[in-house]
């Protein structure tokens, strides 16, 4: 690995995700003319959007050298939650702006709580990250299975159809989950790049010692990851209860491996001390298309599509680490 | 000038480039069994790169390396060793987690049948550290060392491998002088078996009393080269400089000015216990003691990187300090004599880095980056920080990641600053701009505490001196003070009356 | 304990999805409402996430509650064989609920679904109900023995009838990759008559699919299991929902009753009770309406 | 953290696992007399058997720095290929040694090759292990839905009946999934702690630049690690196999999680550098233990049995950290 080579490998790790992106879509285009048909591509945004969201949060956890196995329960024991409450207050407040603004207020809150949560038995009691989180998904979705009873949380249906528009409606054509989303990934990338905190969370992944000695306030920066990972989690549930109106045990499976995997497809680097928000969005997107593709061609058996996932991650992986062999 | 029959590794016109820079100019250097060849050069000026070609770590640009008069080219960091070349390096090569006897034995473990010989390793590591006379159990983890300690175990390392040559790359950059002292007595039996050392130091004295031939770099050329005791220490460092160079220390103008710092009844556990002193403004208080006296820690805890007790005001205020960020708030700040694991991200560019500590400066919602680049340029002028602006911080040599390090502290503007270690690894001409740039921030009415090994440094700049011997403060001398004095107060040898020596 | 007591193991597996859920509860409640009646009887209830963890729980069953009668409902059939037949051997009376063991006569109770018939039924009333003919597509449910068995008995019951199945593809029983694939079914075919959703939580996820694309093409979406919701709108007449599958959940609590009621009396019921999967249309939804039940 | 407290600190370390698995013993002796009982304690080491070979190898792999999530699809795709492979070649050489033998071979074999792939993936092309084996676990888990034809695999039952003892008999009343885990493990313990390749794991991890420089084969020592993972998959299906007599794609699921929260529960360090494989037995124990303990009352919600699970996962990693609180 010389330094010679390093300009040509620093492209690429930015034109790699990127390429591979742009591969998926000239295959998609290929194979079928509808792939790139508005209507087909906003379906693939809307709903990349809460992998797409906790991605984001993901993000900044990860680049401060931490990690959160717990989002996909913790979205699924918030959005049971969400719907225990907004039904239990139904009969008072009726169907009308007030109940689903309490319900998002719930949802935000529980993600904040939840997110400082994990964040304090990090921080204060330094413990594993892994550890801390692979405790906390064991017990949220628990405890969803336990509010529901085992089956289904499922929304009033006049609550529902009341609060659908913010999954299916939108502004000029574009569904609210997208907006969200933009909105979510733009703030990300700026306080990424652009903000001393985005520059403490790098600092804190690359060493931790460094940041100490800098008077860098590392556990409160990173308690903010988690909680803002948290919040995040809170605002795609938001976004999900209305797409369907339920919540069972189900929900959010494996959110948290897809989240990873997103950040990292997006050159976020594991360890912590480099992360980059855009990357992650490309990453959300190819684990999306991947997807919708094997949906929209039926060349192999469904039984392979995992398979055909796992080789093009590690594919669009290679792309872009490719200056990289042999170092 | 030398023999090329005996010369056992040589480099013939050598250069090398990182990316489009060419950092090495077509040097030649030719090293000689039973010989010490001392490298000097400023900051930046190629050295540690000269090494590491010499030791296989890095392939030259262009030109050839000779090992006994013929061509090589290294295909792996294993092959030089295997021929009898080994090197120490600048920055610790240490993995942080193992034992020092792990460490001491990477890569070369002495076996019996499958298994390791674990008593044979622990017993020659012992012996090793015996020989360098120092007491660290070969048990001990290496992240719980002292940088000296570490600084030992390299070298414990190297004379392991029976080597024929014997790189070292500032070895004695983070040893005092008894320390010092040792590594040169092991350094002349080397050269008694015949081995051929290279080494290089900023402390000009440790050449002189060393070297047998010399080579002097500047810029990335070999700029003179013959035998030692053809230059002193003054035509070293003229050649090395380029330019005169005048007294090192400046003139102590210190007008000592309100109270800044009052510490008393502080302690450290395990490392410090009851100290107490006071600081004004406008004052260079030097802090001296042996290593593993306890300074680091004591100021550490001072600044809240560690868990201390005691009584501090700041500027008259009683203050509590849990975090570096709270004393950074008040207006003191510590500058860590650790600059790779504690200072610097070595994998990031120089203005994250420089901007690490004061970041809130330049924070207008969103930082200013045009003020940061402003920043660097400042820095890099006021430093003379050399080396590539878009280079990773680890990439920087040694000496001008310490400058950087001194300037990103410096950002966050402290009027209360602590610097443990100031010039380490520092050239002489640099050193000088140091002193010169310490006294002037006293004489801007900041406050100042010094700790340093090197007991010239101590006398040279400050206006008091604090002796430290096991964690505690066993004496304050004046700016007048002796080695000898501090010696004495260091090492708890009776001095000659304590209030003889606090004058003040 | 004392002589008196015995001990009712229920090994299930853990409500990952809608169906399994139902079956949870109707477990649960089983056992609450037994555990009262009959205080004789303890119970023991164990989900288990996969297979390997079904047979540990059983194993655990044994060797510390020492029960004298297991009703088990298998993750697989295959895995659970070997250590069903261990515990028939140490002398405990077997119930099997739903998936028959891989060696027969294992079980001393057998209460099971129809497999190949829940999708024969559904074949049928797809056959009938698009008597022209017509483009469907399939959700399957998780890859299993289950799932092959009920849509091959779909494919066998469609087969003639003039019904191209345009895909199939794994929805998981999930309601969320329901709506994604169903998504993708809409953008990939521009013409689809109905959706055979094989489950009633699929069909949640395919039906607001279908809403928000707008289609006015597809007729209707059949799911199936009976899920109470999807009854209800049965029930109501909801021209997308016109008819249902059964494959009632609450053939674990008839296990379990069945067993205790055996354990107690002293005159064990043993045979087989094949529970058939029927049609729900809107004339019979009432009877399998449970309003109560979480499914 | 002061280095005053230290050996305070390493001795709750090295006491933390063990304290905590001695705990779970005491809770589970009050809850059930049986408990302690042979034929349960025999069940329980049994059954972590499987786990408890992996999570050997899954710690030289963490040691080093690398990450392995394939393990569990692995060793479905493993049991398949073994089953499919045995029953294939039935009619041929007939029920005995020589077909169980055959099996074995296969397995061993096929546990090498993907071992091996992973690290070649890993070390040559230089990505980041938590991608490749996110990969090849869906490669993995994807090939044997396929191979199974979304159904199980069984193996012949006259076959199955043959080679049943290989899990459920044993040597003086011990099972043969214990005598082989502790073989592994005693292996495990003198390789880590006893050899050069041991060290070199921990230098890799602790630092590769450092490895590097001291002419260890980084790439060659990595890429031994994902092999000999691969291999311990292969010998811990060969126990798997006779116990379920079946693979499907539910096999194997979650064990990869399972395995590096018992790597991390014994105190090896997640981000490498530190590695100690009695700690990985105390916590693949302490894992298993919490799972029978849950079956032994039935005093709480089954719904909950995940909360209770996440929460002493929590708790047994505290025990052990205490020290190092508000460092
Ligand atoms: N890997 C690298 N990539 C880019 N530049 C490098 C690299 N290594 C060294 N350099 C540059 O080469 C120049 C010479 O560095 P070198 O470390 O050899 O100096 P040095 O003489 O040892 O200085 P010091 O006395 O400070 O240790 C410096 O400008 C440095 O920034
Ligand atoms: N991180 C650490 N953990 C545990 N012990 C440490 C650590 N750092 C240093 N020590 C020990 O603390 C003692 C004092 O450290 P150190 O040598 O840094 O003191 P010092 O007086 O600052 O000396 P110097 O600054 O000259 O190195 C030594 O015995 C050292 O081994
Ligand atoms: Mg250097
Ligand atoms: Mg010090």
């Amino acid at each position: 690995m010389t330094a010679a080579k390093a300009p040509f490998r620093l492209r690429m790790t930015v034109i790699g995700p990127i390429l591979a992106l742009i591969v998926l879509f000239i295959i998609g285009a290929l194979l079928n003319p509808n792939f790139l048909g508005w209507s087909n591509l906003s379906n693939v945004l809307a709903r990349s959007a809460f992998i797409g969201i906790i991605a984001v949060g993901m993000t900044f956890v990860i680049t401060a050298g931490g990690l959160d196995l717990s989002v996909g329960s913790m979205a699924a024991f918030i959005a049971g939650l969400m719907i225990l409450v907004m039904n239990t207050a139904l009969p008072g407040m009726g169907v009308g702006i007030g109940i689903v603004l309490l319900g998002m207020a719930v949802a935000l809150f529980a993600g904040l709580v939840a997110g400082l949560l994990n964040g304090l038995l990090i921080t204060r009691l330094g413990i594993e990250p892994f550890i801390v989180t692979l405790g906390s998904m064991g017990i949220y979705r628990s405890l969803v299975t336990w509010l529901a009873d085992g089956g289904t949380l499922s929304l009033d249906f006049s609550l529902r159809s009341f609060y659908q528009p913010v999954y299916y409606g939108g502004l000029f054509g574009i569904s609210w989950p997208i907006i969200v989303f933009a909105v979510v990934v733009i703030i990300g990338e700026i306080i990424m790049r652009g903000t001393a905190f985005g520059r403490h969370c790098a600092a804190i992944g690359s060493n931790e010692q460094v940041a100490k000695y800098s008077s860098v306030r590392v556990a409160r920066v990173r308690l903010i990851t988690y909680a803002a990972l948290g919040l995040l989690v809170g605002v795609a549930t938001i976004m999900y209860v209305p797409r369907l109106g339920s919540a069972s045990s189900a929900t959010g499976m494996l959110w948290e491996l897809e989240a990873i995997a997103a950040v990292i497809i997006g050159g976020t680097v594991l360890k912590g001390g480099f992360g980059r928000v855009w990357g992650t969005v490309i990453g959300v997107l190819i684990l999306s298309l991947i997807g919708n593709l094997l949906n929209l061609t039926d060349f192999v058996s469904p039984y392979l599509n995992g398979a055909i996932q796992g080789a093009i991650i590690i594919l669009a992986v290679v792309l872009q680490r490719e200056g990289k062999a042999g170092s | 000038m030398g023999d090329l029959v005996t010369e056992v590794l040589a480099l013939r016109d050598v250069s090398r480039s990182f990316g489009p820079i060419e950092v090495l100019h077509g040097v030649d250097i030719a090293l000689r069994p039973g010989r010490v060849h001392a490298l000097i050069g400023e900051n930046g000026a190629g050295k540690s790169t000269m090494m590491k070609i010499l030791a296989g770590y890095q392939p030259p640009t262009s030109g050839d390396v000779l090992l006994d008069g013929a061509q090589v080219g290294f295909a792996s960091m294993g092959e030089a060793e295997a021929r009898g070349i080994s090197m120490i390096h600048q920055e610790f090569n240490l993995a942080e987690q193992l034992t020092v006897e792990q460490n001491i034995f990477l890569g070369r473990e002495m076996k019996r049948g499958l298994l390791l010989d674990k008593p044979a390793m622990r017993a020659r590591t012992r012996e090793l550290l015996a020989r360098l006379e120092c007491r660290v159990s070969p048990d001990r983890v290496v992240s719980s060392l002292s940088n000296s300690d570490k600084q030992m175990v390299e070298i414990a390392k190297a004379l392991l491998r029976d080597t024929r040559v014997l790189i070292m790359d500032e070895p004695t950059a983070v040893l005092t002088r008894s320390e010092t002292a040792i590594l040169l007595r092991q350094v002349r039996a080397l050269r008694e078996a015949g081995t051929a050392v290279l080494f290089t130091s900023h402390k000009l004295e440790e050449v002189e009393e060393i070297a047998d031939d010399l080579t002097i770099m500047r810029d990335g050329r070999v700029v003179w080269t013959g035998a030692a005791d053809r230059m002193n220490q003054h035509g070293m460092a003229t050649a090395m400089v380029g330019r005169e160079m005048s007294d090192l220390f400046p003139d102590k103008t210190g007008q000592p000015g309100d109270m800044a710092l009052e510490v008393s009844g502080l302690s450290v556990p395990g490392h410090s216990r009851d100290v107490s002193f006071t600081l004004r403004r406008g004052e260079v208080l030097g802090v001296a003691g042996l290593i593993g006296s306890g300074r680091t820690e004591t100021f550490e805890g001072l600044c809240g990187l560690r868990p201390a007790t005691g009584e501090v005001r700041i500027f008259g205020q009683p203050v509590r300090i849990d975090h570096p960020w709270q004393a950074q708030a008040r207006g003191m700040c510590y500058l860590t004599e650790d600059r790779k694991t504690r200072g610097l991200l070595l994998t990031k560019g120089m203005r994250e880095n420089l901007t690490l500590q004061a970041l809130a400066k330049f924070d207008r919602g969103l930082i200013d980056r045009r003020a940061e680049e402003a920043a660097l340029d400042q820095a890099i002028a006021d430093f003379g920080i050399r080396g590539h602006r878009g280079a990773l911080v680890g990439n920087l040599s040694g000496g001008n990641q310490q400058k950087l390090l001194f300037a990103k502290t410096l950002l966050a503007d402290p009027q209360i600053i602590i610097i443990d270690e100031p010039t380490r690894g520092i050239d002489i001409g640099t050193k000088q701009q140091m002193y010169d740039f310490i006294r002037r921030l006293a004489a801007e009415g900041r406050a100042i505490v010094v700790i340093s090994s090197e007991m010239q440094e101590v006398i040279g700049l400050a206006d008091r001196i604090l002796v430290m011997r096991h964690g505690r403060i066993t004496g304050e001398l004046g700016a007048d003070a002796t080695e000898d004095a501090i010696v004495r107060l260091a090492m708890g040898v009776a001095p000659l009356s304590p209030e003889q020596e606090t004058a003040q | 304990q004392d002589g008196d007591t015995k001990v009712i193991g229920v090994s299930i597996p853990a409500a990952t999805h809608g169906w399994a859920g139902g079956m949870n509860y109707f477990a649960q409640a089983a056992v609450e409402r037994l555990e009262e009646t009959y205080p004789q009887l303890d119970f023991v209830l164990a989900t288990a996430s996969d297979p390997a963890k079904q047979v540990n729980d059983i194993e655990d069953m044994v060797a510390t509650r020492n029960i004298d009668a297991l009703v088990v409902l298998p993750f697989e059939s295959e895995p659970l064989t070997g250590p069903v037949q261990n515990v028939k051997a140490s002398g405990a009376w077997v119930t099997v609920v739903d998936r028959g063991l891989s060696v027969e006569g294992i079980q001393d109770l057998y209460v099971a679904g129809d497999n190949p018939g829940f999708g024969r039924v559904a074949g049928e009333y797809m056959a009938e109900a698009l008597p022209d003919g017509g483009k469907v597509v399939v959700l399957r449910g998780i890859p299993t023995t289950i799932d092959n068995e009920r849509v091959e008995g779909f494919q066998a019951a469609v087969e003639g009838s003039g019904i191209e199945i345009l895909g199939m593809e794994h929805g998981n029983w999930n309601r969320d990759q329901a709506f994604t694939v169903m998504q993708d079914f809409l953008s990939k075919f521009p013409e689809i008559d109905a959706v055979w959703a094989s489950d009633d939580d699929m069909a949640v996820g395919v039906l607001a699919a279908i809403e928000a694309a707008g289609r006015e093409d597809v007729q209707f979406v059949l799911g199936g299991a009976g899920m109470k919701e999807m009854i209800q709108r049965t029930m109501e007449g909801d021209a997308m929902v016109p008819a249902n599958v059964t494959y009632p959940p609450a053939m674990i609590a008839t296990a379990i009753e069945v067993t205790a009621a055996g354990l107690v009396s002293g005159a064990p019921v043993s045979g087989e009770f094949i529970i058939g999967s029927v049609l729900v249309t809107p004339e019979n939804a009432e009877t399998f309406y449970y309003p109560d039940s979480p499914f």
